[in-house]
């Protein structure tokens, strides 16, 4: 019986540290489901994983050609990982086109393993290909084994009784299972999730479960590999785990901010690539007193969530950049307001409709500055998609805190990798003390709505309760009594506190934190997604005898207080971004450190290598 | 969130006054309306603190500043959106939306739209001035075609949009419509919009005497109002004119103005006003336009049908039902998890 | 800009294909309103630089990328908006929106109404799939409402917006609806679109077969369709079935259906459609909903009124005739001036 | 007969080299007007002028409160004027509430004229004064000329037969007449002005003349005036002038940027303070061919003209910050589509509604840098009302050459005030050449809609150019086709070439200029409106013998290519804005320059005074 979740070894085996592999095909071929259940199999045998969806923009191109690949990345280790990798080992090719989009990510004498059935002259054509790459010589320098998958799909289908269209559909599981042979993967969690998923359809389930055994069996038995691998548990620290994506992660992180501090999750917002999933895990979850609200755009999903907050609750808004423009003017509004509200940006390739599907850092400054006046606001980036959920939490209790809004800015890489996740203990979550205002605060027994604590914060009411009635407005305000004012010196002095109010802020944050060397030659300055590709690249060039550190940064609004003496114990800084230097931009205008900047738009994350040479180059100056 | 430790007590007027000047130019049809629902709540009954009151921007919008109860001046044409999140949020307290007809059917018409077909149980009250009062008078959607006004010197170009139409159309559950310069009536109209559930949506035929007088003088001159202006009443014939002489019949596909009585039709064969009539005929009669037709005045429509609100608390309570109350432990763990040990 | 040096020359439906892969999911309710304009365009036979088409974000956005005519894909919700500028400064290219039921009626709805209302002479396809195809299925404004989709796993809450009836509050021009299945009628809807002045408004029955596939199927299925839709024709009497045996009448304030013929109602009683009706009736056609009764399809409305872009041009010749063509230096010097020697 | 257009002396007359006054009253007492008028008769006897109106936020606030005030400042000078000056040597209050708001700017020993029957006891009351002001002796240290006016204004109406409240109201003329005395202004233009405006209405057309006169023997014949003023001609360029203000300067730009390229002008705006008079100035001028669409909000208004220049005409759309704020995500739009687009915005006080009626620079960086992805435009500033004219020619001319979005950043100081402007020569102006394609461009007879010129344009095609079709739009585009593309190394790319794009435009832009000294102590650096008291500062300090430039940038976006150089030359650089230092943070970052910040952000333009003293302070250190 082989359906024990642990590895399946053989003598063949050969051990390795750690592996990339690449599932890709068309977008109807299931590379998505095939990669999780490959990630999830690797984790549940103590790997650590790290993994990078690439959907295409198309919602179903038409079968076979370039625009319609859809691939899916991971990488597994028997050490800590950071990335899915710069280059593949191993690229499983469902037809003609994916090879085409994904052999220039293959390493040299990398494995492809090609559906042989796939590269009709049709198929051929359609991806642009005069001959087929699988017999000409092209691929000389790589290791191809052509497999006839369709075919065997049929052929094992048919034992089941599963005939036509449906059985070739079973694909993807034959080519999983071979996978799974070729890295002595545990079967029995992908046996689990075959028997969960197609339970009710035994005779899907039944073919799918033998088409899996035959593409392993294929690789066991067949000549064709000499060898095959395995990769080690690594030595995570101990507890239950599971798989989590940025966005789900998010989404928790805010379902636990509500728990936390007892105000129920108003979560306002209208579907756009690559913040919908939030939404849609947000709506899942009403027994959690969640209430989701899609609006009709932008404009109303921020405004609501205004209107959420006014009432008492946590008013939460999230979009991509373009939807994030069209927020600007009401968050200025929520800025005067003196309300809290969380605003995701999960940012995605710009200017304009852009690459939607694709991941950047270009919204920053957006964030930062694209509102009238000013009008500042509080920043925080997550690094990786598990900080999604702590760092939701912490925007939640800085937006109560100060009753101020809070940008939180994802990334379409975050939010679509995976990783495995220690799960928290929720009783040992720090709760989110909210206390609402219930009596006058004047000296007269009036209510002063804009009397400020340490702070600089002002009261939050909740509507209903007696005596403490009062209005807001856009219109600038008077301090303490927050009535309309068109006084000069009032509009100087509210200027300056709404400054100091997200200045104030830093108070309450950790210090920056360097990994690495705490000083030395060059400081790799990073923010978000790329947190894993410049951690890695840290530890090559520390291994290689570099003095660097790392100083990724999670705060951008305000800065933690220390960044400066930080950034200064270093002989040179570089500021490492998917964009043209946005955030290199605020810091040489606020410490004039003369930052460089190394950066990337090509709606992709880094690749370690090329952070690798590029830090060489500037350590060599 | 009323709380009932005290004894109950009667409100007036001035309970429901903040201590804001009130700043609208000396003359603003809106006096009258802020005047017509302070009173309208010292008779309700119920605290100030019951109450929040919602506004974009423009003359109209000013409006929450001079109430004593819970209020936001939003930003311009979102009003009606800021209160749908509110309302969710706050079930329990009654909100009201301020707005105007640049504000409500020009930068937010699409809001105005979607929160009527939501039907969130807020009471929207339109000014229609059929001007841009607080940028100084340009056109608006409401004002007529051919308008003439410092954007348009030669005119305007586009048709006016209909308030109620636009609401009709969205299926509004309460549609209505009163005027400033006619207090009774107004007082009456935002009686039954504050004790309709579901969104009730009252345009107000409001002067501006500065940019606009007169503009709907007809339906506001008390003298000649009765021949210009229809009352409905629910259950009741179609009779207008100071004598109470003229009524409305349906007339195939039209309606027409009559004379009633004698050397005219019977009081039978009028047009009976039924609020809960399917909008078509609503819709007619959102159309009459002065000085053809006398223009309706009153409730339009007005049906009951589950409130947006409502619905999303049987939802949680449904979901709670059937999972429990969240459990967010198991929440975190997902689906599935694994050991490291 | 139909420049004549060549002689006229016939144009098909190759013309007008740009070089452009067509990359909507195969069997999608796209291509065939593709296929329908492109044939539509050829048999006018006027050359493809005479068209532009705009379109906003959505799947059926796309439409633009694949005519060889001049063409933008805006941003979401403001086809609309774009076309109204682009028709005002080229009043002689026959401008096309191409806009999908999110980009219409959720975010781009107040554009859509202003439009209308404008008149501006453009002509709008609207793809109701019921859905947001473009990001993956979730619903939409005119999904029905307790629709289960990614985003409403209990249901949707709100009541959906009918196209047809929101473009008759506008006061639109042209009001019709049609479906991608059946070409004939697309055809034929398409061309009274298109020769249509003022703006010419289609709501196109669309299936998304990935996200929402025969959630219209009643209209779409040939075989059934006959007893679902009926095709409205202008001054004959409203009849349906497929044995055409069914017709409708107006009861008082009410349309209904009933037999015709035999055992059922003379065809003279039955209600003739009228296009040029007022909206009122109009307004209950459009809120015929299956399977109470059947949807009509095909023309409800269509009346000439002027355009916003003829009557913008009627005004700059009217200031040309009363104050002479532009004089710059008249303009700079203004209304008085002094010297300083 | 005193009509002439001479200004009137006599013995008791003492020259003097400039003035500053204030008319101030209810915002029903015709204050604007009577400024204009004063203004007009210095300006065309001769004097440099500078103007500034300041109205109250309500339309009609209620009679005699302190939000109704409206005033009208001017500055007229026997020399160069650039300001509407800092402090005031003649207030004339029309009511106790005008008193109060204005009197805090009056210099001491300055002249109060006040209209005695305004200061009824009703009217102390609402504008907060406990008694009389005029009589109790709190304004001892200035000279108090209370003027019964009203009742000498009625009184001279009786004669001609107009009474009541239509007498009442031609009291400002009675002020006016009164002024032109104390000035030794001709009376001849606003006798003028009066039969020409009320020339239909014969009736009020005498009462104000009368009034008018009225006031004007009062003052000379009244002993309460020991002495009158007059101040010289300024020594201004021969030729003819008329007045004009910053928002009518920059339509009258627009118009002539249409005539100069033949493009005619669609101008799509929704109405906001302080841009609306572009609108109502140029819906006045459809003999042009001007095309305004009023619409139904600020997207529309920036997509209809993104229309308008997709179809050939020249798009403009104008708003201040917040409705910027909602153009945002089309400006991406058209920075992508790369089309020519003119983006006004007239900034007002921030952030949210703010302070509608009142100046601010505090869009900035919203405009810089308020849009999803990297998406840089080209912004100007003109630095006075009659430069808006200018610069708009110059924004047509840029936006044509480069296919750019150019923001144009007016202000409300600017957009209001008004100055006199030495008419150009229309034929004098420099044609703006437009080159349409017409054929195809590429090697296989194709068009190709992204290929570029030597200023990385791309051509413009006017739909209905037979073979010339083509379709743009938001998605990334490959270039040189402009087809949909999601190739990484084209989406780097294209984002270089954005960027390129907008710094080519420098090698059109005049180098930057200094006023002042070249090299030196301190550069005053400045933007936009606050041109006037910067320029009058560094006078001053040049005058006191300090090395003082003062180095006005007009051009933020990109910058004129020796600046850097420029700044260099002073040892300390000190950037002046209306904000908390926008300017400042692009110049810091850019060229690492410590340059330090004078902020101010209270509604209000810089007293030249206040920046004498900062700069003072900065010199010694
Ligand atoms: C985003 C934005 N755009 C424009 C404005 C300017 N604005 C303020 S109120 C208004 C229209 C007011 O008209 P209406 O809603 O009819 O209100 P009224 O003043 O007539 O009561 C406009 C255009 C603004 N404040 N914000
Ligand atoms: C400003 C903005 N918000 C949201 C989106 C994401 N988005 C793209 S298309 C779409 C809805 C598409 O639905 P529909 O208009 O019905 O078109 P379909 O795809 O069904 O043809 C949405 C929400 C976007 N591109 N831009
Ligand atoms: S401008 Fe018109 S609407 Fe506004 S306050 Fe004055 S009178 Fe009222
Ligand atoms: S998702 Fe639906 S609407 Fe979009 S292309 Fe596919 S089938 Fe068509
Ligand atoms: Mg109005
Ligand atoms: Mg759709």
């Amino acid at each position: 019986m082989i359906a024990e979740a642990k590895a399946q070894t053989s003598p063949r085996t050969q051990d390795i540290p750690r592996a990339t592999i690449r599932f890709a095909g068309d977008s109807g071929d299931g590379m998505q489901l095939t990669g999780m259940q490959f990630t999830k199999t690797s984790a549940v045998f103590g790997n650590d994983v790290s993994t990078l969806p690439d959907f295409p923009a198309e919602i179903r191109a038409p079968a076979g050609t370039v625009y319609g690949v859809s691939g899916f990345q991971l990488h597994f280790s028997s050490s800590d990982v950071f990335t899915p990798g710069d280059e593949l080992d191993t690229l499983v090719a469902m037809n003609p086109a994916a090879l085409k989009v994904n052999i220039k990510d293959l390493k040299n004498g990398g494995l492809i393993i090609a559906n042989e059935d796939g590269f009709t002259e049709q198929n051929l054509k359609l991806a642009g290909y005069a001959a087929n790459p699988l017999t000409d010589g092209t691929l000389d320098k790589y290791t191809v084994h052509p497999v006839q998958m369709t075919k065997a799909t049929v052929k094992a289908c048919e034992d089941v009784g599963l005939i036509g269209r449906d059985a070739q559909r079973c694909k993807n599981f034959y080519a999983l299972g071979l996978v799974c042979w070729l890295y002595s993967r545990p079967l029995k969690p992908i046996i689990d999730f075959i028997e969960s998923k197609f339970g009710k359809n035994e005779l899907v389930r039944d073919a799918n479960l033998k088409v899996f055994h035959a593409g392993y069996y294929f690789g066991e038995t067949a000549e064709l590999f000499q060898k095959n691998y395995a990769v080690k548990k690594a030595n995570l620290p101990p507890g239950t785990y599971r798989e989590i994506h940025g966005n789900e992660a998010l989404a928790l992180g805010l379902i636990a901010a509500s728990q936390l501090s007892g105000k129920p999750v108003f979560y306002g917002s209208y579907p756009i690539t690559p913040a919908s999933d939030i939404l849609h895990e947000l709506a899942r979850h009403k027994e959690f007193g969640v209430k989701t609200f899609q609006a009709e755009d932008e404009i109303a999903a921020v405004t609501s969530a205004i209107g959420a907050a006014f009432g008492g609750g946590l008013g939460v808004t999230a979009s991509a950049g373009p939807g994030i423009a069209l927020k600007a003017e009401a968050m200025g509004l929520a800025t005067v307001l003196e309300l809290p509200l969380i605003v995701i940006n999960v940012q995605r390739g710009g200017p304009s409709t852009g690459l939607p599907t694709k991941t950047e850092q270009s919204d920053l400054l957006q964030v930062m500055h694209g509102r009238n006046g000013d009008c500042p606001v509080v920043v925080i980036a997550p690094a990786t998609p598990s900080e999604c959920f702590d760092m939701a939490i912490e925007a939640v209790r800085i937006a109560f805190r100060s009753m101020i809004p809070v940008v939180f800015l994802s990334d379409g890489y975050i939010a679509n990798s995976a990783e495995p996740w220690l799960v928290p203990d929720a009783s040992k979550l720090e709760p989110i003390v909210v206390e609402h205002a219930t009596e006058a605060n004047g000296p007269n027994g009036e209510f002063l709505p804009y009397l400020r604590d340490g702070n600089l914060s002002r009261p939050w009411v909740i509507p209903g309760t007696p005596g403490l009635m009062h209005r807001i407005g856009g219109l600038e305000k008077a301090d303490v009594t927050g009535n309309v004012s068109y006084d000069p010196d009032n509009h100087q002095h509210m200027t300056n506190i709404r400054r100091e109010k997200v200045e104030k802020v830093a108070d309450h944050l950790p210090e920056q934190t360097v990994f690495g060397d705490e000083d030395g030659d060059l400081a790799l300055v990073g923010w978000g997604g790329t947190y894993g590709q410049l951690h890695e690249a840290t530890m090559s060039l520390r291994e290689a005898g570099y003095k660097v550190g790392h100083v990724h940064i999670r705060h951008l609004s305000p800065f933690p207080r220390n960044l400066e003496q930080v950034l200064r114990r270093f002989r040179k800084v570089v500021v490492c971004e998917l964009n043209t230097g946005q955030l290199r931009m605020l810091i040489r205008s606020k410490f004039l450190i003369d930052a460089d900047g190394l950066n990337k738009v090509q709606g992709r994350p880094f690749m370690v290598g090329e952070l690798i040479s590029a830090a060489e180059k500037l350590l060599k100056k | 969130m009323t709380t009932a430790t005290e004894e109950p007590r009667k409100y007036t007027v001035a309970d429901f006054a903040s201590d804001q000047d009130v700043r609208w130019c000396p003359g603003c049809g809106d006096y009258s309306v802020l005047a017509a629902v302070k009173k309208l709540l010292a008779d309700i009954g119920l605290p100030p603190e019951n109450y929040a009151f919602i506004s974009g921007i423009g003359c109209s919008s000013r409006f929450p500043y001079y109430m004593n109860t819970y209020g936001m001046h939003s930003i311009h044409g979102r009003a009606t959106a800021v209160a749908t999140g509110f309302k969710i949020t706050r079930p329990d307290i009654q909100t009201w939306v301020i707005t105007g007809d640049g504000d409500a059917l020009s930068i937010g018409g699409n809001h105005t739209m979607h929160l009527l077909r939501r039907n969130v149980d807020v009471n929207v009250l339109l000014f229609n001035n059929q001007i841009y009062g607080l940028t100084k008078g340009q056109y608006s959607p409401t004002s007529p075609k051919g308008k003439k006004t410092k954007s348009t010197p030669m005119g305007s170009l586009d048709r006016p949009l209909h308030p109620l139409c636009i609401a009709l159309a969205a299926e509004a559950t309460f549609v209505a419509r009163t005027v400033d310069m006619h207090p009774k009536h107004l007082q009456a109209t935002l009686k039954r919009a504050a004790e309709h559930r579901g969104t009730s949506f009252v345009e107000i035929y409001q002067n501006c005497n500065i940019f606009n007088d007169g503009a709907l003088g007809h339906a506001q001159d008390r003298k000649t109002r009765a021949d210009n202006v229809i009352e409905l009443e629910h259950g009741k014939p179609m009779i207008f004119g100071k004598d109470l002489n003229k009524g409305i019949v349906l007339d195939g596909q039209h309606l027409r103005a009559v004379d009633v009585g004698e050397g005219g039709v019977p009081e039978s064969a009028l047009l009976v006003h039924d609020e809960q009539a399917p909008s078509g005929i609503h819709n007619l009669m959102a159309r009459m336009k002065w000085p053809d037709l006398p223009e309706p005045i009153g409730v339009l429509r007005a049906v009951q049908e589950p409130t947006y609100n409502e619905l999303m608390e049987a939802q949680i309570a449904a979901a709670v039902e059937q999972k429990g109350s969240g459990d967010l432990q198991k929440l975190l763990s997902g689906r599935s998890t694994w050991t490291v040990e």
